[in-house]
């Protein structure tokens, strides 16, 4: 499924900086995540991918420059955005006290919906039992799980989607990021292991960073 | 491969849990940590069985003294159990998910608050009679014992929200989360404690009850935004 | 206003070498006014016909009390605007005002307790105005404590300036309620600020010691904020060029 | 407006009330005190910091130009 370039951008950042503890990440980074794309944020540890996702998805507002969701700007477009957002961080999101299916109904899929998901993650005959009583695997899967879920959002953006997946686990996940992305979805993700999509594009945040001399943060005075 | 927008379009709005969803999900999960609902209550009992013999069975000290006593154990048992409201959701991430719902962080917060007084504050104003008859309190205090802790440990509850909501991300917040809460528990202590006072005198005390659901409607409507902010603010951490 | 981290207007560099200026003069003055009005209250005012002497405390106990209330709500409108426009300079302000306010509630209630002695013959008695003011402590120190635990120090401004916020919104709440506790429990008594008539000879050293404990707060408040500024931005070129040309 | 005591040693006693008086002014201008000189101090030590880390630096700098040394001729 080729990107046409007239396909609709849905997310846009111009020129973002991102200040973490007093020390600037990066800066002057630009980019347009058109729907039906995929882009990885590649760099070294620390140089900011989580920073990043957690400022794109609103939940952190240090930052400069502009984040355009279709067309308008944050925080009027944030509320927009989230409507359609997925995410996965390095937690799950999956509560111990709950079922598989409790889970996924707790993020909005019907019961239908819901098993079906937990099947294509192997998870079928786990729907009833508590999260707690399952194994780090199986809660990951059930974690991931919203992306198998029929109406799953446009957005999706995750962070390191493929730590504690095994083989089987990682190519089920590319089939359906693809799916998702023929659907006309848009993800963008951030992941140490080596991901075989289709139309993938990288970002690699060490072309953006800022070099460590001592300058002058504080800024120039404004009143002379 | 025809152009994009041919296939179905991807679902638009998600259906994400409203107030009432919400709030059962969260009521199922308070239910199913049964100790969580116990320990408060034990405490509360455990106290004040400890107070006659800690000051002497003597009838009228302990008469004098119940309304207060009672009145300051259902504050600690009700800050006892705050510490549990966020961090469970912290640790395994749907804190983090609850604030990019699209709706306001705010029906999240009173969900969690409301069910936390139902689970805590509402047993406590339950069982207060048993405890005002082990403490030999005045038979005219029962009924205004029960409506001031059944009014106050709302608030408490609530205002207990931010206290757990600035320390959800800290190692050991226990005593940070009590010293940070205490002085804004004052106004709906002294309140609770002089209705009560009044009723055993005889005096009126719906001038008291009416002031501390003042505290209640005000502690419902800012709390939970101070405590959705607080929140933002610790996930950063 | 866009929605994202624009210059900040008052870049702590800026605030550095604007208060240069101004530190001198308000040492001076609030050494003079402070000085002037110690000898004042203490030698020249009359004695009081009740309380005699020791109502002499007055001239530090309310401008003290007075400093510790003006003191929180100057941490705390400071921490607002930090929250609302991300300003370092104004968290640096709000993380200075804590403990200035803390030291300043603790010699209010000291001298309270001390005065207490002689006006009703033990040291502590829950007056309103006492209690009150132990309670303000509280959230003095319950700010303190929080920006300490918070290990990243961006959050932990933001965690305290919302307790501050949260913690001014209270305080009218927390004072009414001690004052009507109070008056249940207590039979008229003297009220410990209220000596019995406020005649010009003791007004005047009272007035001059006030405007002189304003400014060794404005002193001392802008001291401890650039001292702090240069600890959080000792990273820079003009804090290093300060430190090491400094005093 | 005149000096309301006969002697200093009346002044000091100010007739039972003095001993109060005086504890409560000497913590109140203690207390002040320690908050004037408490920046003085943060700087000194905030000085001292940086001149450690600086020399810290300057070491790591020479041992680096030092192995560098060592490879170039190679």
């Amino acid at each position: 499924m080729s990107v046409t370039s007239k396909s609709p951008v849905v997310l846009q950042v111009r020129d973002l900086a991102c200040e973490r503890d007093g020390r600037r990440l990066f800066e002057g980074l630009d980019f347009s995540l058109p729907s039906g794309a995929a882009i990885q944020v590649k760099g070294a540890n620390g140089a900011g991918k989580t920073t990043l996702l957690r400022t794109l998805i609103g939940s952190s507002s240090d930052f400069s420059g502009e984040i355009l969701w279709r067309g308008n700007p944050f925080p009027e477009a944030l509320r927009g955005m989230r409507e359609s957002l997925l995410y996965i961080g390095h937690r799950g999101g999956v509560r111990a006290g709950l079922t598989p299916l409790e889970n996924l109904t707790w993020y909005g899929a019907d019961n239908e919906s819901a098993l079906q998901a937990l099947d294509r993650v192997d998870l079928f005959g786990f729907e009833h039992s508590l999260c707690h009583s399952l194994s780090a695997g199986q809660n990951r899967r059930v974690a991931l799980a919203r992306m198998f879920l029929p109406q799953a959002p446009r957005l999706w953006v995750l962070d390191e989607p493929l730590t504690a997946l095994d083989v089987a686990g990682v190519a089920a996940l590319e089939k359906q990021m693809s799916a998702h992305m023929d659907k006309g979805g848009s993800i963008l993700l951030t992941s140490h292991q080596p991901l075989a999509l289709p139309g993938l594009d990288f970002i690699d945040l060490s072309d953006f960073v800022v070099d460590e001399s001592f300058t002058d943060i504080g800024g120039e005075h404004v009143f002379s | 491969m025809s152009s994009v927008d041919v296939q179905p379009p991807v679902s638009e709005a998600r259906t994400s849990p409203g107030f009432v969803a919400l709030f059962r999900i969260e009521m199922l999960l308070a239910l199913r940590k049964r100790a969580d609902i116990a320990n408060p209550l034990l405490f509360f009992v455990t106290v004040l069985a400890l107070l006659p013999l800690g000051v002497g069975p003597e009838p009228d000290l302990l008469a004098k003294m119940a309304p207060g006593m009672i009145w300051v154990m259902a504050l600690l048992a009700t800050m006892l159990s705050q510490e549990s409201l966020f961090r469970g959701d912290f640790e395994d991430g749907t804190l983090e998910q609850l604030t990019l719902l699209p709706q306001p962080l705010y029906f999240a917060v009173l969900a969690k608050s409301l069910v936390h007084w139902v689970a805590t504050g509402l047993p406590l104003a339950l069982l207060s009679p048993l405890l005002a008859l082990m403490l030999n309190l005045p038979v005219e205090g029962y009924l205004c014992l029960f409506i001031s802790l059944f009014l106050g440990t709302a608030s408490l509850s609530l205002i207990g929200a931010i206290g757990a909501a600035l320390t959800v991300a800290l190692r050991r917040p226990g005593l940070l989360l009590a010293l940070i809460v205490m002085p804004l528990y004052v106004p709906v202590l002294i309140f609770g404690t002089g209705a009560v006072q009044a009723a055993i005198d005889g005096y009126a005390y719906s001038a008291q009850l009416a002031i501390l659901a003042a505290l209640l409607a005000a502690a419902a409507a800012l709390a939970p935004l101070a405590a959705a902010g607080a929140i933002r603010i610790s996930l950063d951490n | 206003m866009a929605w994202q981290w624009f210059h900040r207007l008052g870049s702590p560099r800026w605030f550095y070498q604007k208060t240069n200026v101004w530190l001198p003069w308000l040492a001076l003055a609030s050494v003079v006014l402070l000085s002037v009005g110690t000898v004042w209250g203490l030698g020249f005012a009359p004695e009081d016909a009740k309380q005699g002497n020791s109502y002499r405390i007055i001239f530090i106990h309310v401008p003290a009390a007075f400093l510790a209330l003006a003191g929180y709500y100057i941490m705390a409108i400071s921490g607002a605007i930090g929250l609302i426009w991300k300003m370092k300079l104004s968290f640096a302000v709000m993380r200075a005002a804590a403990p200035i306010g803390a030291v300043l509630t603790f010699i209010s209630l000291f001298t309270g307790a001390v005065w207490g002695k002689p006006t009703w013959g033990t040291y502590w008695v829950w007056d309103a105005r006492i209690t009150s003011m132990l309670i303000l402590l509280f959230l003095y120190i319950g700010v303190m404590a929080l920006s300490q635990a918070v290990s990243r120090e961006q959050v932990a401004d933001k965690a305290s300036a919302l307790l501050a916020l949260v913690g001014t919104v209270n305080i009218p709440i927390i004072y009414k309620s001690v004052d009507w506790w109070f008056t249940l429990h207590q039979p008229a008594t003297i009220r410990l600020t209220e000596s019995s008539s406020i005649d010009p000879s003791m007004f005047y050293p009272l007035l001059t010691m006030i405007i002189g404990f304003y400014c060794m707060y404005a002193w001392t408040l802008l001291t401890h904020t650039r001292a702090l500024l240069l600890r959080r931005e000792v990273r820079t070129q003009w804090a290093q060029q300060e430190l090491a040309g400094g005093k | 407006m005149e000096f309301q005591f006969s002697s200093f040693a009346d002044f000091l006693a100010m007739d039972g009330h003095g001993i109060f008086v005086w504890i409560s002014y000497a913590v109140t201008f203690a207390a002040l005190a320690a908050m004037a000189l408490y920046p003085r101090l943060a700087r000194r030590r905030l000085q001292r910091e940086l001149q450690h880390q600086q020399r810290i630096s300057q070491r790591r700098q020479k041992v680096k130009a030092a192995r560098q040394a060592v490879k170039e001729p190679a």
